[in-house]
């Protein structure tokens, strides 16, 4: 498929993607997305500014990450596959580019306390660690459940001197954490910012952690070209809210490479959901008849969002990238045979997109092909999960 | 001008201060009985709340009383229907999410809430610049769109919102999520403001709970909207006789 | 102190450092190391495999790790720390450094199967991490209880396609694990490399392993060169084996920054030890009145060793590095300020260099010092256990 | 030449097959009664082990005798003393790890060693290139130290071992350490190899556990060492009596 139409531009004041997007909050928030679309706008054209997020990636945050290519794999399935290693990034996943960004643009635009939701806790982990650099103020809301789920994320949250709150509403889960960030924000935007974990949410959030997560994308297609491999023929991410994969797709918008975004079938939200508004954005929503929400359900936690960035919702639409699932048990099996095989242990969600590939390696990937595997997170958080299920079953 | 906003106008230039309750819809079986009550007690007007699994304006009360009606397996469409078939005597203002809205369709929803006999809804997840389409479907069915404007809201936008307001201005007293009122709030402030660029109705919500906090709104705004105080007691039983005692005192 | 002396260089065919180092194993492993010392000379001798010991290193462990300038706890302390991050290497240590040099030459000798011990794991991971890159068989010698305290690492290496057997013998730690893998190495050294983890064993061990995480020393010193900072006053790194120390050390080794050793209060074999002959080598142990070797004791696993490598022993000996000890409550009180700071939870190990920069600064440690620190690894592995300890306390 | 050296030869050249038995001493409280049984079976001479911490060449049976023997509280100086006070009638050979040399001293070592009645010693971590000052002292006092060949021995360093040897060499019959005998060995190809090099005696050990396997060794070697088979009974409960009869059909 060659692709003629420019994608993943600037989706202009409204923060359109065809017809996804937008900005659906409650009034009292509106002065704080606009002024924070006036901020990351300016701070995005400041040299400046880019020069020191770059800056604090490099010293701090560990990048540029490689690409390796994953040489036994590759013999195994018949396909070239090269992997980003966002694993190695800090804190273990691509989410330290995002919360680099959100807070230094916290401090430029004064501000001195951030809040985030969390799921698992990587997002909220990764924007402690920020947060501690710059000696912001940080609070993170987790769903209950979660907390007990993930009670060392909690502490880890804690030492790095963020306060968790513990979210009793709904399902108690990440959903609900945002409604529950969202919350919050109302009470304290003066001095706070809200950083948000994904693409999803208001505009300018789906626009700004795309930008901030490009890195991912920008650096793969330098490393690519440098070492002579060109453009390659497929790029694959998992996709829960969809910063990783829009990260990597960034990069390759205007190639020629089929890209391909991997979610959790049981929160497949552009093939099992609807359009629909929650939030802060209008996306592609797993909803029930009547139009609530409904709970996704995975192995892997980073995935458990019933919704998907805007910008996916528009990219399925427009046909130039395609949105998979895979269930749990290829998963497993994917982690598994990445660990054997090349000493990658990658995280659960990560392993959505090796899953995909080894299915897919002389079925949908013609055999000889190249493809560029986001690995956006190591599975050091998943090791005792994955441990009580393998045992589970002996 | 709909029926909202003529009445609401009509008792305004009265003189006579509104007092709009607030229900969620289900949360308790005999929920329309309680409407009925706070109707006799001199409501002007009722805010019936269509339950949403993610409600981001909302505190912890009405949460609950989402949960409550959402596991009582009430719909939009059934709740709309039961609304339907009660004859209420005072205006409806539904307060629902945009999804709501966005799933059943625009033309649907607009369809079902006449035919419940609403006459205005309140979404305060759809500001105005997302409003269009909605509001064009809705103006279609006679339906007032009411528009929040909250203590940050700088004055250029209030004079857009005042601009494109119907039925009421809903101002917010306080920076926060329904049913807190732990402080003094800005109410006073943000009503001012909202003057300065509209001559229809303010009604002060959020954070008035007691009818000493009503009555101050009543001071300087045109009504009060009272949810959580009001949600909270019915969703610990009690029953729509008390109720009606309980809403007179609002009742200037 | 100026120092004209020649240190950390070629220890020659006797494997000596001053009085130090040797080669004291059983007959049967003499040819095994004498034949690892020629193919480790020659392959350290050639441009090829010092290139491809880079490109994995860079390709597939994440080098080079950068350098952070820790502004927030530099201010507090009123000296300037400069932070090398091992622990945004691959598997979150220094270890990999060695491992991947150890793996490739196994493939390079011809051997097809490696062995190790591990203490609380990173080396272990470390080694079936590096292992399951190349297709090498791999087997990990761990001390029963650490079996059990680590459970989730051995989990972890079995994932990553390793087998680890436990060891029953003696105190069923770290020093039964380095006896047993000895053991077994004498039974199969003909298709067999036993990749220690630290710079200790026999000759050339200790030289072969310092000459790999030489990487570390060798990228800081050019790195600051690069940032302006020039040499730093003191080069500060924990002590267990003594790996990652020697590694940093060996980029100063010339210089004039002071070289400074930390070791676990319990287990300072320099400080509390006397010379003798463990595990191959010459050197510093903690040893009973009547020659038996102890068990050391320290809040974190990775330096719960009796000894230390003998060219520490040397280099302490000769003066031209310093080494000293700091308890178990002054490094938890570093992990959790460096966290807070920082934004960088750091292994237990990693932080008795940071204790002892806290605590040194504005005393041995001028106010306006240049200090490198060597953060060796990260503390996800010692989060569950610092929990414990600080929840106790409550 | 040393006494060690001297007995040894003697005896081989008369066409007599050596026994030496190891035991660890201090691993059972009557130990040295062991040793008197194992000379009354007619061991040619005893091994006597020194524990230490950490013994690398050392099986599971020997690890267990050694951390019992620290656990009663033994230490070398109390083991060398204790055999002093012994008149055994045989050579007796102490087997330890060279810490427990290196840690008394040399000097004070060798001193002690020969108080004990010892006349050579064998230190398996410590190889032909590491010894030699040791081996100075040693010969100071009268001291023989056993060298090992391995199976894995090459050539040229047989030779070199050979022209150091003293007392006997001890051909690893595997590579295994002590106490495994779960195949055939390579004893017989490693001594053919130490043969072409010394005209010592040269015993086999490692692996060495039966009457049977013993007198294998005996075809082609001068002697046989057997550990863990006998220390595994010794800590199993049996007597001196039951070790004198258990030794007896090692004996040629
Ligand atoms: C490693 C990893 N990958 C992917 C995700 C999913 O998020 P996103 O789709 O925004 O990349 C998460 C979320 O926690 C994650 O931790
Ligand atoms: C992070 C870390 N630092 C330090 C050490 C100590 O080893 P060495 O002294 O060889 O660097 C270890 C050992 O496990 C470790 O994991």
């Amino acid at each position: 498929m060659t692709q003629t139409v420019r994608v993943m531009k600037d989706p202009g004041d409204d923060g359109r993607f065809g017809e996804f997007g937008g900005r659906f909050v409650p009034e009292a928030l509106i002065p704080a997305c606009e002024e924070l679309d006036v901020a990351f706008r300016d701070a995005w054209a400041d040299p400046i500014f880019r020069e020191e997020f770059h800056h604090v990636l490099r010293e701090f945050g560990g990048r540029p990450t490689p690409v390796t290519y994953l040489a036994r794999l590759s013999e195994q399935i018949g396909v070239h596959v090269y992997a980003k290693r966002e694993d190695l990034a800090h804190t273990g996943s691509h989410k330290i580019n995002n919360v680099v960004g959100q807070t230094l643009l916290t401090r430029r635009m004064g501000k001195t306390r951030v809040i985030a939701e969390t799921g698992a806790g990587q997002h909220g982990v990764a924007t402690a660690t920020a947060a501690a650099r710059l000696g912001l103020e940080c609070t993170v809301y987790m769903g209950e459940l979660d907390t007990q789920r993930q009670s060392l994320n909690v502490f880890r949250m804690e030492l790095l001197g963020a306060r968790v709150v513990p979210v009793t509403s709904g399902s108690r889960t990440l959903k609900d954490a945002v409604n529950e960030a969202m919350r919050e924000w109302v009470t304290c935007v003066d001095d706070t910012h809200y950083c948000l974990g994904s693409v999803m949410g208001p505009h300018p959030f789906p626009w700004m952690v795309r930008e901030f997560q490009s890195i991912i994308g920008h650096e793969a297609a330098q490393q690519l070209h440098d070492r002579g491999v060109g453009t390659p023929d497929f790029v694959v991410a998992c996709v829960g809210g969809g910063s990783n994969a829009a990260g990597i797709f960034a990069g390759f918008a205007d190639s020629s490479a089929r890209l391909v975004g991997v979610e959790a079938a049981g929160g497949a939200a552009i093939a099992g959901g609807q359009p629909g508004v929650l939030h802060g954005m209008r996306s592609m929503l797993l909803q029930s008849e009547s139009g609530q929400i409904e709970e996704a359900e995975s192995i892997s936690a980073g995935l458990d969002y019933p919704g998907i960035g805007p910008e996916h919702a528009h990219l399925a639409s427009i046909g130039r990238a395609t949105y998979v699932g895979v269930g749990d048990e290829p998963v497993l099996e994917a982690l598994q045979l990445l660990s054997r095989l090349e000493g990658l242990i990658p995280a659960l969600e990560s392993a959505h997109a090796v899953a995909w590939i080894t299915r897919e390696a002389g079925r949908d990937i013609p055999l000889g092909s190249t493809v560029l595997l986001n690995l956006s997170g190591r599975g050091d958080k998943d090791v005792a999960q994955v441990r009580e299920i393998l045992r589970g079953r002996e | 001008m709909n029926s909202l906003e003529t009445s609401l106008r009509t008792r305004r230039d009265r003189g006579d201060k509104s007092f709009v309750p607030y229900l969620m819809a289900g949360m308790v079986p005999d929920w329309l009985d309680h409407i009925d009550a706070l109707v006799a007690a001199g409501a002007t007007a009722v805010e019936v709340g269509i339950p949403f699994s993610d409600p981001i304006l909302d505190g912890v009360v009405i949460q609950r009383a989402s949960l409550a009606s959402l596991s009582a397996g009430n719909t939009p469409e059934g709740i709309l229907a039961e609304l339907g078939r009660r004859s209420v005597g005072v205006p409806l203002v539904v307060m629902t999410y945009f999804n709501i809205i966005h799933h059943l369709g625009l033309e649907r929803s607009a369809h079902l809430l006449c035919a419940g006999g609403v006459s205005g809804v309140i979404l305060p997840d759809l500001t105005l610049e997302e409003a269009g389409p909605w509001r064009n479907v809705a103006h279609g069915s006679g339906l007032d769109t009411v528009l929040l404007v909250a203590p940050s809201s700088p004055e250029p936008r209030i004079e857009k919102i005042a601009a494109h307001a119907e039925g009421f201005v809903y101002a917010a007293s306080r920076m926060a999520v329904t049913g807190r009122a732990d402080d003094d709030g800005h109410a006073a402030a943000v009503v001012e403001r909202v003057r300065r660029y509209s001559d229809l109705p303010v009604f002060v919500g959020i954070g008035v709970s007691t009818p000493q906090q009503a009555r101050e709104a009543y001071e300087f705004a045109d009504g009060a909207i009272v949810g959580s105080a009001l949600v909270e007691r019915v969703l610990g039983g009690m029953t729509p006789t008390q109720t009606e005692q309980f809403a007179r005192d609002f009742v200037l």
